[in-house]
């Protein structure tokens, strides 16, 4: 149990997650690592029926960060639950559910699709910068937000984990929504909306228009909001954003997140789940900690109340 | 495509690079120790690489394998240096270290036992070839190629098939090297000397690859070409490579990974822009 | 007048802008290069009274970023007045004062002190993310941002450029309210609010603890609410947020900005503007255009509206 | 401090690399084409220099001038490997530039004439003394040096004063070269010998600075300290690069920068943490 954690009634043998929609549906790892190395695995985003997603280009890069606009190109629920499920059954690993809808009702309905055993948690998508409908317009509005989140809890018996938005201005107000609205955990953040503009013909450069920026780049604003989110809420925060290291993992911990989900850096480094497990063993040992959890939250901050907490 | 290649999984390692050899204006030659693409990678496959840990840019570049020697573990790049990716790799000392997934997608597929292989290359889309044109030999195949760049400066592996018994013809836009004109020209202009059957392989860029395509379908001839879109990850997760494809049959067309599906596709399919 | 922009009143012989903050009070500068190359020098953020800021360590770099909490470390608008002012007489720059304040009072008092000839214009910065009272908290609540935004109307008469904060949740909000408090141009954006943490010792990595996140990482989101509040009034708009080359700066004037400012790059690059004047000149040339007004807003967007979009 | 050094503004250029010569470890010098600063700087001054556009990280890093060629118009750095900006300096090949701007900030003011000099070096902090020997040489002025580390290998300049009449004396932490223990331990004794009026000069670690200011105070000598703080910009525009200093006669600490105040301050000043 020295690196275990609990995620609202969700047991993890690590705190390392492989973050939706840059792990595909986990079975493309296959051969290349032990997925059972992994705490857990989200599945890209799902919705009642197949997508086909964005024109190309969906991906550009920008100063260490990375912006797309994939639009959730996606196999479809009952095709996740019919297909890939059974092939991941013999890992150990937590398999977690990224649910999308164009309404409320198609939110709660591929909740209830996906609540059959092998699944171990849902975390619900109110924050793709990428779609028209649904996506960031639920997760930029707390009664939305409560909407979403209350149907969704209704609609299974599953650990209910809401991904949050960044692009908002106080994250604690949508963190506390969540918690009132019965979710389990929070899943702290998601993309942030950006635009990258080909000058010499003058368009975006992504055929979309706008993306959602990941990637190194935006690590300081998802320590800082996942910070936040920790702060005003008692159900446990998973941290994501520019992870790629040991030490880009345990910012989140130490500001107070119980796990981490690692997004665009599964393109760069497959390997990097390996590289971080031996990080925490060595930082564990050198701190002379007997537990990953004593890790979490122990960030000391400076004196009187910041700007950027939660009461600001 | 023949799904033989996925039986052998990429493996992602740190590569050392064991030789360099620089070539002629932005392109260089470099070899790189990775026992399971020097074992496993066929025509056509690629790998993910990258020389830093430094994040701007961030992600890994595919490139070609050129060539594979099993005995030393080692396969070769032929690149051509382009931005901050390629130029990284190039500055690389020996011994020094790269991460390297691979080998990635579905190669070209021989063409049935009575027919010659046709390679349409452009510029760095020579690469895939040089192995193509080994494996082919090996196999008792024939096969021929045309090599096109704009200028001579970019045909830098004109000696490549030699010992391979494969005829090259080269073209240059600005006529300094070989015929005057596109490669596909030369193409056509083979085949107007009625060859007997053939099937062409197409490796460059887009315009290129549509020119080889319309080719193709107006000689009656199968065609594969090996598309180059951006990738981000190499193995059909960050679904940032897809190109639209529509299989025989269907009614529309669907995205395909290029990197799990491709890079070689048949011709008919791809719906060009 | 090929490079020429008129900015709200304002004239500028280009469109190139030093950030507050970023360029000290302009003399630093002197010497090393000619300030009359410069479309406007923007002062550091100017009180009241002198303030010290914050402890050390006060900047730290993040990837391809810069997280700072200098807190407004400065002078004093009547020390800026007295005697840096005479000494930037002699330069064709529009210069603009950063006026800051811990109540809507102070804002209007410094407004007016500041309105004397040799000043420009004011840019008020309601946006700092880095001091306890004024600053974000004023600028991410619209109420208090026309507030603020009226008082220095009204304190002066020259052109009044409020600056917009990126941690809101639709910057075209703030635009609007600002156009409405009659604001004449506005810059957009300042720092997003960020946290680094050192791993080792568990303290943030600044001695304030959060900080303002600038540079090349935000610069996609910078571009997207640039884009978004040029979209969302008829007053021009100024982008600001990791410009460092002439097409990040085309990217900004592509997406709807008038003008733009050039931040963390001085600190890098004091030659940056002979650069980007440079290559503005043979953009123009390349792309056969008569002015850089020309390409203001050429941005051709793809079809249909995005959820980034001011209607989002 | 002398405002003299302040008449030569800094200039901003990017430098070729005309030298490089690897040391032990992590230890390179390296010589740049700067023709600015080869005329003007003087010791204690430094450099804000970056070896790439990429940006990560970003801004610009700060060196001491360890020498200068007015005639060949270079300047010569003495470098640790500490991270990326350091790293990427060291692998600069000869004729690749490097951004540059330079020299900034106070030098050390040379002691009274009747007065010997006593350097206290730690690490790379010797650089600066280099160039203070020359010049206090130049100046008819007697000098003396001490240069401590952690270990023999840090110690990589032990030559740099040959030919320059300044006596070296060596200290390492395990005592694998010269005196075993602190450099500090080793000026107390050589004062215990009353050598005569002396004015202390320390760059090194805050640690031993701070050990150098409570000797000067507790033996009653002057001393100037190069302090070594993080710095952004070298021209007091970022405002990341501040000491608290209190001068004499001010009630309390105030904020100066270190790369335009600094970053040589009269150890009494500094408010040590
Ligand atoms: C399957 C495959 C095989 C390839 N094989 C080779 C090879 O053998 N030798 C070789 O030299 N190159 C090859 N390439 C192209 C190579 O991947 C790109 O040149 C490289 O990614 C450029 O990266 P960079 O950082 O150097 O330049 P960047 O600055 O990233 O790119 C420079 C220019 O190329 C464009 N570009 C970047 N990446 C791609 C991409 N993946 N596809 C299309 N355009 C891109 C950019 O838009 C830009 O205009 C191959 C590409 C693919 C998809
Ligand atoms: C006035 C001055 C003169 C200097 N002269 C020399 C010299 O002659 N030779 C030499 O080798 N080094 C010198 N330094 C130190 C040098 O600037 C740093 O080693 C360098 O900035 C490290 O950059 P990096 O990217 O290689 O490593 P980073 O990864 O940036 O830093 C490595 C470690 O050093 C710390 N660090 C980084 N920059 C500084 C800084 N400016 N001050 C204190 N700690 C820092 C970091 O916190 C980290 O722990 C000088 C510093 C100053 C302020
Ligand atoms: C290509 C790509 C696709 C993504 N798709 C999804 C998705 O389907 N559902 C979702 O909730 N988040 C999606 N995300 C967001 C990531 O899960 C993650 O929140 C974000 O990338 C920040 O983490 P990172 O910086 O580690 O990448 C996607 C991100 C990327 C880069
Ligand atoms: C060190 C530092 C100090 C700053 N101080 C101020 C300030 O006093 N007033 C202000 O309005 N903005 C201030 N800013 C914000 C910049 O003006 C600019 O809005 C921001 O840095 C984004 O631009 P950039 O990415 O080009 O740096 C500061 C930024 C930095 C990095
Ligand atoms: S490159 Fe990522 S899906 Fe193909
Ligand atoms: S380094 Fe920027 S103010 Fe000193």
């Amino acid at each position: 149990m020295r690196l275990g954690v609990e995620l609202g009634g969700l047991r993890l043998k690590n705190p390392l997650i492989a973050a939706s929609g840059t792990f595909g549906y986990g079975v493309e790892y296959e051969g290349i690592l032990d997925l059972s190395l992994l705490g857990g695995v989200v599945s890209k985003g799902l919705y009642l029926e197949p997508r086909d997603g964005c024109p190309v280009p969906r991906i550009v890069e920008t100063p260490s960060g990375l912006l797309n606009a994939i639009g959730l190109q996606g196999i479809g629920i009952r095709a996740f639950v019919r297909d890939v499920l059974p092939r991941l059954a013999r890992y150990e690993t937590a398999l977690i559910v990224n649910v999308c809808g164009d309404t409320v009702e198609e939110y709660a309905e591929v909740a209830r699709i996906a609540d059959v055993p092998g699944v171990a948690a849902l975390e619900v998508n109110i924050s793709c910068p990428n779609v028209k409908k649904g996506g960031i317009a639920f997760g930029g509005d707390p009664r939305m937000t409560h909407e979403v989140v209350s149907a969704v809890r209704k609609a299974t018996r599953l650990p209910v984990i809401p991904k949050l938005s960044p692009n908002v201005t106080d994250v604690s107000v949508f963190a506390r929504v969540c918690e009132e609205a019965g979710a389990d955990a929070l899943s702290c953040i998601n993309t942030l909306l950006g635009l990258a503009i080909d000058v010499e013909r003058r368009v975006p450069r992504l055929a979309f228009g706008t993306g959602g920026l990941s990637g190194p780049a935006i690590r300081p604003i998802a320590v800082r909001m996942a910070w936040q989110a920790a702060r005003a809420v008692r159900i446990p925060v998973i941290g994501i954003g520019g992870i790629t290291s040991t030490e880009d993992a345990l910012e989140f911990l130490v500001a107070g997140c119980r796990a981490v989900q690692v997004g665009t850096a599964n393109f760069v480094d497959p390997g990097i789940y390996a590289r971080i497990l031996a990080g925490f063993e060595s930082y564990l040992q050198r701190h002379r900690l007997e537990s990953i959890g004593e890790v979490v939250g122990s960030l000391r901050f400076p004196d009187g109340e910041a700007p950027g907490g939660p009461g600001a | 495509m023949p799904a033989s290649s996925t039986h052998r999984p990429p493996v992602n390692r740190d590569v050392p690079l064991v030789r360099r050899q620089a070539l002629e204006g932005p392109y260089v030659l470099l070899t790189f120790r990775h026992p399971e693409v020097a074992a496993g990678a066929r025509a056509g496959q690629f790998v993910m690489i990258k020389a830093n840990t430094v994040s701007d840019p961030i992600l890994r570049r595919p490139f070609s394998v050129m060539r594979v020697d099993p005995s030393e573990g080692a396969f070769t790049l032929f690149l051509k240096i382009v931005g901050p990716g390629s130029h990284a790799l190039a500055e690389l000392r020996t011994g020094e270290e790269a991460g390297c997934l691979g080998p990635l997608g579905q190669p070209f597929t021989a063409p049935p036992e009575d027919q010659e292989a046709v390679f349409v290359a452009g510029g760095y889309g020579i690469a895939p070839f040089v192995l193509f044109g080994e494996e082919l030999g090996r196999a008792g195949r024939r096969a021929r190629a045309f090599y096109g760049g704009r200028t001579a400066a970019d045909l830098q592996l004109c000696d490549a098939f030699d010992g391979l018994g494969v005829p090259l013809v080269c073209a240059t836009d600005d006529g300094s090297f070989g015929h005057r004109g596109r490669v596909t020209e030369a193409v056509a202009a083979h085949l107007d000397t009625r060859p007997g059957p053939v099937t062409l392989y197409g490796c460059g860029p887009d315009a290129m690859l549509h020119a080889v395509a319309r080719l193709a379908e107006r000689r009656g001839v199968p065609a594969q070409v090996s598309v180059d879109p951006w990738m981000g990850c190499g193995l059909g997760t960050c679904l940032g490579c897809v190109v639209p494809i529509r299989r025989p049959g269907e009614a529309r067309p669907k995205y395909h990974c290029a990197c799990t599906e491709g890079p070689v596709f048949d011709a008919r399919d791809v719906v060009w822009p």
